[in-house]
Parts: C-alpha cells; structure tokens; sequence
C-alpha cells in the first residue's frame, strides 16, 4: 500500500495485467512513442499523458503496438483480436474522437454476442480521457459517456479515484465483455492509497463515499469529488450521502434506490451535458422506484446544453461546481 | 498450383452448394417463406471457393451483407445455415443473427455484416492474434467493390501493411453497389492499383475463374503465412441477382446477365476445364449434383419447421455476465 | 387536401422546398440510383425506400446527387456546403451508420456555431430511417434518438405522422441548425390527411394527439400511434392523454409538464434502448418540475437493454407494444 | 508562374507573419500567459502562404490543429487571432474557439479543427457549394502526413474524384503525427503517390521553397477552376517544434532541427532566392520585419488585457434559433 496517482494506478494495473495473462496486449496511437523517430527510441513517449509510460520496454512491441491515426482500424482491430483469443486495451486518446470508430464499437464489439446468439466473447477494453477543465475546447473535452451507456453490449467505467481506478481497470481486463474505461484528465494527478498487489472491483456495485441521512448525492466519475468536498463541508449543518455508481453500464440502481428511500431527498450530478444524461437516469431510476420516499422534488445538476467552450472563464462556469452542487442540497432541504 | 482429384471435387462440391444455396432462397424469397431480406451470392461462387481453399479453421474471414456464399466455402454446416436465414433456434445464431450477422466462429468465420467495410478492421484484429501469438494464421476480408470507398477499409489497409499484418483483401468486385456502378462510384482507374499504391501486392483476376482466383490466393497466403503481410487480390465477378432479392434492377440491362450466365458462369467454366484437363469426369461432378441438392432440400425444409427462439431468448446473450 | 403516406408526405416536402429554394441540394446513395449501370438510366432508384423517386428527374444532378459508399464524406460534404451557402438534406439510409461518420455530425456540424462564436451557420438536415419492426436485424433497426438528442447543436425530429412529416421536414429545411430528421420505416406506408400546399411545424411544440384527464402518455415517433390506438380502446374508462413531442431536441417539457400536472399520471414510452433514453428524460423531467402533483408512480415502457434480434419473434417482443402500454395505464390507475 | 514585386512582398509578409506570431506565441507559451495548448507553424510556412496566395476570400479553406499559419495566410486579422488564443471577448470566435478552431468564415478559412482528418470532408462541401452554384471558386484541405491515414482523407480523395469536385489536397508533410514518424506510420511508398492512386494528379514539393509550393498550386487551382476537378500536393516541410508545445521531443534527434533550420529556413530560402533573381532588396524586406514585429505585439499586448467573455457568452450560439 502506498500513496499513488490516478495515473499510476492505472499504469500499475497495466502492467500487472499484462504481467498475469499473455493475451493482454496495448494497441494505440503513441501509447509506445518515437518510432521512425530520427533518435530512433521507441518507447519515448508512452501515451499523451504518460499513461502507457514504461510499457513498451518491458512487454516488446508484439504487445505494445502503435498504429497510424486510424481509430476505425484501432478499434476494429481490437475487436477482431478479442473474438480471435486476445485481450486488448485499445486506447482512443481522447474520448472525443469516438466518432471516427463508433461503428466498430457499438455496432461491431458491443453486439457480436448477441448478433451470434451466445457463441462468442468480445474481452476488450477501449480507455479514452474524458472531461473537460483542461481548457481543451469542444473537441477535447467532452464526457459522452451517456452516449455509451445507451448502448446495450458495451460496459462503462468511470472510476472516481486512483484505488477505483486500478480495481477496475483490472476487472475490465479480466472482464469477457466490451468495456469502455473513462479516464478524467482532471483525476490523473489526484492521489490516493493504493495497494501495490493486484485486485479487482466488481461492475455494478456503487461505492458509498460518504454517509448521511438527510439528502443523497449520486454523482459519476469527477463529480464525485466535488461531491464528497461538499458533504464534508455540510457535515454538522445537513447529512450528505454521497453515492458514486462506479460504472454506468451496469448502474447499481439498488444502491440509488436505497440510499433515496433513506434519506428522501436526490440530488443527481453528471459533468455531461444534460439531455438523456446519467443524471436524468438516475432521478428517473428514483421516481419509478422510490417515489413514494421522497420528501422534496429531486435536484439535478449537469453541464448546459451547448459544447464546451475554449475561454477557461467559461469553462470554469460549464463545469458543474462545489457552490451548484452545495447550493442544490440546501435546496432539496428547504423544500 | 497443382490440385489433387478431391481438392477439385471439394472445390466442386463447395461452389455447387453455394450456387444451390442461393438459387433455394431465392425462391423461398419469392413465396415469402423466408422472413427478412437477403443479398445473394450467386454469380460469385468461385471467389469464396478458390480463397477459402487456402484456409483452415484456425483461419479467419470476415465477411460482407452478402455472406452465405463464404460462410458455406468456409466450412459452415448448411443446415445451421438454414436454420439462421429462417431465424431459428438452432440456427448457427439461435435465430439472432439471421442472414445479415451469420456467424460461426468455431470455423473461422467472424460474421456477415450489414455494415459497408466493417468487415476490414475485424480482420485485422484476426491477423493480429495470429500475429502476436506467433501463428502461421492469416486472416481474410471480403469486400466488395463499393466497400472499398469506405474510410475504414482504407484505413485497413494502410495499417495491415505498416503492422505487417497476415491480411487478405479479397475485394468482390460484381460492378454494383447497390444500384450504382462502379464506372460512377471508383475514382481510381481500378481497385487493385488503388490498394497496390498502399504498399502491398495487389493483383486483379477473373473471379469467375476458380482456378486464377485459387492461384492468387495461393500467392498472397504464401506471404502472409511467411510474415511478408498483407495482400490485395480484386476478383471481378458479376452480380447474377439484384442488391437484394426483389430489386427490380432498372438500372441494369438484363440481357447483360443473361448473357454474363451464359458466358461467365463459373461452375460451367469449371466443368469445361477440368474436363479439358481430364481432371474430373462429369459423372463425377453430376453426384456431388445429387447430394448437393439433397442436402440443401432437407436443410429448407427442416428449417422451415424448426422451433422459433423463445421469449426468454430475447434477454439472453448481450453480456457474458451483467 | 388529400390522403398521402409518410413516404409521400416526405417526397412532397422535398419537391417543393427544393422548388422554393435552388440552395437546397440532395446527396446521398442511390437517392438516384443507376449511375454507372449498364442500363444508363440515372434516376431509377430514388432511394432504398423510394423516398427521394423523382427529384433528380426534376432537379438534375447538380442538386441531386448520388456518392460512393463514403458515409463521413457525404456528412462532411454538407457541413461544408452548409457552412458556404447550401441547404444541403443528406441521407444517411439506416440511421445505423450513424457510426462510420458522426464526426462530422457532432464534432463539426453541431459546434461550428458555438466554437465559432456565432459567426456561422449550418442549415443541413440528415435524413436516415430508424426503427425496429422490419427484420432488419440488429445492424439495421436501431432507434438511436438519445444519443443525438444528448449533442448540444443537433436538433432532432421524430414524426410520428404523414402530416407531421411533410410540415417539420420544410422547417428542418428552412431551419438554419443542423437538423437529424428520422423516418420510422414502419411508418412509411401509413396514411394521412396532407395539405397539398406547403407548410411548417415549428420545432420544440409538442401535439397532443388525444386529450383526456387521467393519465398521461408520452411517446415518440412511432410509439404514438400504439399510444393512440390504447388511448382509443381505454376511451369512456379511463381518459387517456397522448402527448407527442414531435421533436426530442429541443423538447417540450411545457406541455409535458401541464399535461401531468393535470392528469397526475404519467407513462412514457420510447422505441429506443433503456438507459438514458427519452422515457428517462421525460420522467426526469417530470420529477423535477412537477413531482408534487404526480398521484402514482410513473411508469417507463422502452426497449429492452439488447441489440435488436433478427428472429422476427423476438423483434415483436423487442419492441414496445399496445398491450405493455394498456397494462402501464392500467398500473398507473390502480396505483 | 511570374510573380509581380508586391506579390513578392506580400508573399514575404504572410510568411514572416506566421514565422513571428508563433515564435511569439511559443515564448508566451513558455511563460505561461497562453491558455490551453497549442501547436506551432514554424518550419512550414512556406505552404500555407504558397497555397493561400492562389485564393481569395471567396475560396475556402480547411484547416488542422496546427491551424494559425493556415489563418494568416488566409488573410485573417492577426490582432483578432491573438485575441482568440487568448480566449477573449473579441477574438474571431469571441473566445470560444481558442487556437483548435479558431475559424472566419468571412475569409473563407473553414476553421482549424481538433480532429485529426475532419477538415477533408468539409472540403468537399465547400466545393459542393461552388460547383452547384456554378462559381470558380476553389476548396484546399489543409492536412498532416499522420492525417493521411485518417479514413475520412482517404473517402475525400475518392469522393472528389467522382464528383469531379474543385478541391485540392494540401498535405503537409512535417515527418511525424505526433510522436511518430512517417517512416512508421505510412505503408505507402509516399503520401503522393497514393493519392495519384485514386484518380488524381499528385505531386511531391519542397514545402520549405516557396515557389516551389506556389507553382504546383498554381497548376492545381487552374484544375480545379476550370472543372476538371482534385489535385494533391504533397508538401515536405518539416516541423521545428514539437507537436505541441511543451512536448520534449524526445523521439527526435535534435541536432536534426537545428540543421533543418540552417538548411530549411523557407524565409532564409525566399530571401536569398528573390535577391539572386534580383527581385526583392534586402531593405524592402527588413522593413515588412519591422512591421510583422510591431504588429504582433501590438496584436499579443492587446490581447493579454482584453475583455474575457461574459458568463452570459456560455448560453449563447448553440443554435440559431431553439
Ligand atoms: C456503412 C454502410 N453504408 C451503406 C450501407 C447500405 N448498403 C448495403 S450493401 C451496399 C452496397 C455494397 O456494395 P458492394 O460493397 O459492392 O457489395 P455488393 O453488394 O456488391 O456485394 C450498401 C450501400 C451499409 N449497409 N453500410
Ligand atoms: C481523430 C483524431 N485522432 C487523433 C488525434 C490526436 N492527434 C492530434 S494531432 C495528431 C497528429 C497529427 O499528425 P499530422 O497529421 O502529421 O499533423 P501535424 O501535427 O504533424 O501537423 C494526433 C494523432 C486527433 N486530434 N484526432
Ligand atoms: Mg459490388
Ligand atoms: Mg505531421
């Protein structure tokens, strides 16, 4: 056990998959770096945000592969692999570029199974950073996880911190399913303990990160964090419980649903913007489930509808924030 | 490539259950037994025979909307088949997939797919399993000529020669996408220069001669399976049928297929080779006829009554655990 | 004034838009049909579904215009001619192919005006069929409306009649966003009073298709004919309100909103996958604004979470049917 | 092609534009006052200003992530550029944009475009509108040797092809796509010759020798102008930065740049150039330097005091109406 980064975590996980199953490979776009450089060192560059760092030096490249800019062949390629025996984690860089490789995804990955009636498995995981708060503008910053979770076949993590981070990342790799694994580049430098031998979290199981009794907050992947500051900053005034689902696909609606029928007031928060988004999930979750408990009208709280703007001005004001979710429960309170 | 007698008559027999196949749904197609629609092989016979020759179980291929004809020249049961173009519970899918998602990976085969050029970057994937686990495998996609417009095929092949992937292109060009003509659709003089120009060899050949289809093949396997990557091979072969059963083809001159049937029909081209050769007799070839038939009789008609899928098998299949 | 399908409405739309404004141009596949085909007869196919039959007869092939199989050209090919001058309406066929080509819907399209500061505009509109209901398979019969309801830039039609469809396709046309426009294939062949003249449907402004007092429905394309039909039989015992938002984006929670805070019930029905779908929204939308006056739990028919089976035995219990809806009514009331 | 004195000199100033604004940019950067992050033109200044001095405003352009040389070469306001790296009020897209899509359309520049390859699609629309509308107006597609991979390129090539569109195909071959250089990523013998595969005429320049760059362009626009539709131009300029800002670079010899910018410095290039064919005095040029320089800060000083944008800017510009 020992403090590590989100980004760590994660690297660590790598590894220790890699480590463990042979058929775990890495396919990306620089997640090796340099070659046909001119100083001629592979392995220089380990993804965009160091995340891959190290990878490629110790596992060779017939298992740490770099590829052209071309996320169909990415993705296909890695859906191909994952029928055929492999397990690979195929890195999108940017979650935003989804919509160059979709098809191989959720129309490919996502529904082999089902398309061949049982008589087949898609192990895959596709990692992609998420989120804005980077001043990356609308076309590096989005969340889109909604839009993944919608899809059936496809399974979605959005880890909150650095210990989730890695439990999960390994049982995505481990899972027989297509995974989608969001990272937030605003969590990449956060830290937490982390245990330095390999484990696994469980899909679908939230993780209460703060108990209460008065109001419950359920908020997805960064969102957490603010959330929890928040119930902090409110403990002694009003009792915030904060629910983080871990993954969206499949989401733990017994914990949302429970953690509501206890203390009767929601407030749901998601970073993505806010028509069909997992906020809007979850009040609906709660309203055909619980409504009967609920004391006041539930609060919801996401990005606007519009794309994310470049001036950090606007982005901060984009971003939902500690004062909305804050202002949010003192709200559902009042009512 | 010298092929034995039973090469041939496998060669044979395979060409003739596809050309059997197809002719069958077509008319069940007309009198509606057969729910969905369809695209069918027919005319192409020889392009899946001469390239599924080369290959094994341990070898992939993804395939195209217009499937059966390499599901069958991959080894695919035939009744299974049935089964699944009729959406049946013992189909090769359980009656999920049905004619557009046929599927059988135990031999390889990694699935018809409705989806324009998808096909492409799966075999990738295919090829680089056998790549990374050390295999002699290859892995092959069937296209046809209008998929090779779409960006993902592209993008396939650029990738399968800088990886040096052991990738097929086996491109069907039958001069159609849908309704439009590969003289409106190709902007390049022909497909195989086209893919020769990413790096890779790339012939074109008459695929409706199984022989040309079966030599080149015979070639890009060679190179594949020795590490060499990829390859291209275009076989031209027309289309017999519409895009799908019940087009009524305005945009086509039918006495063109006419006399394309007459002209280029690989199983007749076939017969008068290897008779020429005095490789096969014709009495050999008109049994495997009978069987073929047979066969393809009691897979309809067994299909047609088979057991639907029941309502739990709705819910069923989407995760491997949830 | 006279009787027309969806198909025709549609046909309709087109002709005279494109008669009205020589900036509205067609592209697509085969939306002509029989270039380059040995019978020399261009024109001959006018579209998978002849949706488009005549008009490039009437408009020639500089405005109708037919592509190689080049789905992310042809979306970027009117973005482009949108951003320039044209109105271009492309089609995309099966809405399935969303994949092969959403960038240049949601990453270019849709934010053109935001990241460039309202100095641009898109006037494009994509048409492409949706909906289960034909054996098309799981490839070939997806719903998919969320996930472009959850872009902010993108407006999205679901008409759920003939009528509909000619009025809210001419303001898709003369709209100055871009506009994804999608036709049930269901519902081509289904038949409706059609004015001859032209006319517009503002978007955002729901219908409501049935008055009544008891509960509400909400439904979304298709589903509201089945809405109809239910409230039809229940009619003299339970007073049933159909609701049809007609546009899922922008949405009209108004009129959502007053028809269950006058009726106290709600059951909302959407074709498309569960999570984070329009049935989500509306019952999110519901519980935020007018969760006091709801006397019942509301109540959610969708899809199952699973790709679309090709067994057409399964496809009809795949898709939500009038008995589910009759049953919910009845769940609402008793409850 | 002969350029006139005050083509020469206008040509001079784009390029000494670009080179001083992003060398600007890359200390400001350093320093920290620049928002967000960002890729610089330096080294390739040669193409965006041979390309650009062929157009008007009329005709349009698509553009990268390494977008600012496209901008200025494209005739847009340097002040209001600054304004937009700086995500102000008044920038070109009143801040929202930043350096990944600053964008003015009334220039005719499509917008710089955080998706690597999305600009070629958007071309082609551009060329739609000017073909469909009759006018001779012209569309580039401004795009990287990575980009090249990219499928939605390669449907472009093809796609202009068959419609005979007036578009020409920019590449900007630096030797990488981020960290990796083109002797990995590109299967093809070169970026031209297999965009000559697809039906068009593609050449290979010097991209740092401006007439070089400008006489192929020329040949390409007269193409497009007069219906006959796409070209390519291959342009080899090499990137002296690295792919963004704060990047170490440590996949490059860096010797290697320091010689490529005593080698290949396309303004040392020009200057020595119209000076040997006695065309431009050193003077005449020393005094646009003055000028590029006073400019730029003005235009970076300006910007760093600017107005940001008002919360209510957030809502605003989804739509035009909704
Ligand atoms: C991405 C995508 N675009 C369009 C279609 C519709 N479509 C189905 S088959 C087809 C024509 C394919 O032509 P080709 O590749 O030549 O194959 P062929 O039908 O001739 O065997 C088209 C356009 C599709 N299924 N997927
Ligand atoms: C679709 C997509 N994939 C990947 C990226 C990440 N990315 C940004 S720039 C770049 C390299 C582009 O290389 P090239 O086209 O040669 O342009 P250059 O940077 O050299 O100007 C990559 C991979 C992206 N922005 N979009
Ligand atoms: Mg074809
Ligand atoms: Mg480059």
């Amino acid at each position: 056990m020992s403090v590590k980064t989100f980004r760590q975590a994660i690297n660590e996980a790598l590894h220790q998959e890699m480590e463990r199953d042979p058929t775990v490979i890495l396919i990306g776009e620089d997640i090796v770096g340099g070659h046909g450089g001119s100083a001629k060192k592979p392995g220089s560059s380990g993804g965009m945000m160091g995340v891959t760092a190290g990878l490629y030096q110790k596992f060779g490249e017939r298992r740490v592969i770099d590829t052209p800019i071309s996320e169909s062949a990415i993705m296909g390629a890695a859906a191909g692999a994952a029928l055929t025996g492999l397990r690979p984690v195929a890195e999108m860089m940017f979650v935003d570029f989804f919509g160059v490789c979709f098809d191989q995804i959720y129309n490919q990955a996502a529904k082999f199974r089902y398309m061949f009636g049982g008589n087949a498995r898609t192990p895959m995981v596709i990692r992609a950073m998420t989120g804005a708060g980077l001043v990356c503008a609308a076309q590096h910053s989005q969340a889109l996880w909604p839009i993944f979770t919608h899809i059936p076949g496809l399974k979605v993590v959005l880890p909150s911190c650095a210990y989730d981070a890695k439990g999960l990342l390994a049982q995505a790799i481990r899972d027989d399913d297509p995974v989608i694994f969001l990272e937030h580049k605003l969590l990449y430098d956060t830290q937490d303990e982390v245990p330095d031998e390999p484990y696994t979290i469980p899909f679908g199981e939230a993780k209460i990160t703060r108990e209460g009794a008065d109001v419950t907050i359920v908020a997805f992947g960064r969102m957490v964090q603010l959330a929890n500051q928040v119930a902090d900053k409110l403990k002694g005034t009003i009792s915030v419980e904060v629910v983080d689902p871990r993954t969206t696909s499949p989401l733990d609606t017994d914990v949302i649903v429970e953690s509501v029928a206890h203390t009767g007031r929601l407030v749901a928060v998601d970073e993505a913007n806010p028509m069909c988004n997992l906020a809007s999930e979850v009040i609906s979750v709660v309203a055909l489930n619980a409504l009967a408990s609920l004391k006041a009208a539930p609060r919801k709280i996401s990005a606007p509808h519009t794309p994310v703007p470049a001036s950090p001005v606007l982005e901060k004001l984009y971003v939902p924030s500690t004062g909305q979710i804050e202002a949010a429960v003192r709200e559902v309170m009042a009512a | 490539m010298e092929l034995s007698k039973s090469e041939l008559l496998r060669a044979y027999r395979l060409m003739k259950t596809i050309r059997e196949f197809e002719s069958r749904i077509s008319r069940e197609f007309e009198a509606g037994t057969v729910p969905g629609f369809t695209h069918l092989y027919l005319g192409q016979e020889a392009v899946a025979t001469g390239i599924c020759m080369h290959l094994t179980d341990e070898d992939y291929i993804s395939s195209t909307h217009r499937g059966h004809g390499h599901c069958i020249a991959k080894g695919c049961d035939v009744r299974k088949m049935a089964l699944e173009l009729w959406c049946k519970r013992d189909g090769l899918c359980r009656g999920k997939g049905g004619s557009m998602h046929i599927a059988d990976i135990s031999k390889g085969m990694l699935g018809a797919n409705a989806i324009v050029g998808a096909g492409a970057p799966l075999a990738l994937g295919a090829a680089l399993t056998a790549k990374t686990l050390g295999k002699p495998n290859v892995s092959v996609t069937f296209g046809g000529d209008g998929a090779t417009n779409q960006g993902t095929v592209f993008e396939s092949m650029n990738f399968a020669v800088v990886l040096k992937l052991p990738v097929i292109f086996a491109v069907e060009n039958n001069g159609y996408g849908e309704h439009t003509g590969i003289a409106y659709h190709l902007g390049a003089k022909d497909i195989a220069s086209r893919a020769a120009a990413f790096g890779m060899p790339a012939v074109m050949v008459d695929g409706t001669d199984f022989f040309a289809v079966y030599d080149a093949m015979g070639e890009a396997t060679a190179r594949a399976r020795s590490g060499a990557g990829p390859s291209t091979i275009e076989c031209v072969a027309p289309r017999w049928r519409g895009h799908f059963e019940g087009d009524a083809q305005a945009y086509r001159d039918l006495t063109e297929i006419k006399e394309l049937r007459e002209r280029k029909d690989c199983l007749k081209l076939f017969r008068e080779r290897v008779r020429e050769d005095k490789k096969l007799e014709a009495h050999e070839m008109d049994r495997v006829d009978l069987d073929v038939l047979a066969l393809i009789d009691e897979a309809v008609e067994a299909a047609k009554v088979a057991p639907h899928p029941t309502p739990e098998d709705l819910l069923t299949d989407v995760y491997v655990s949830y």
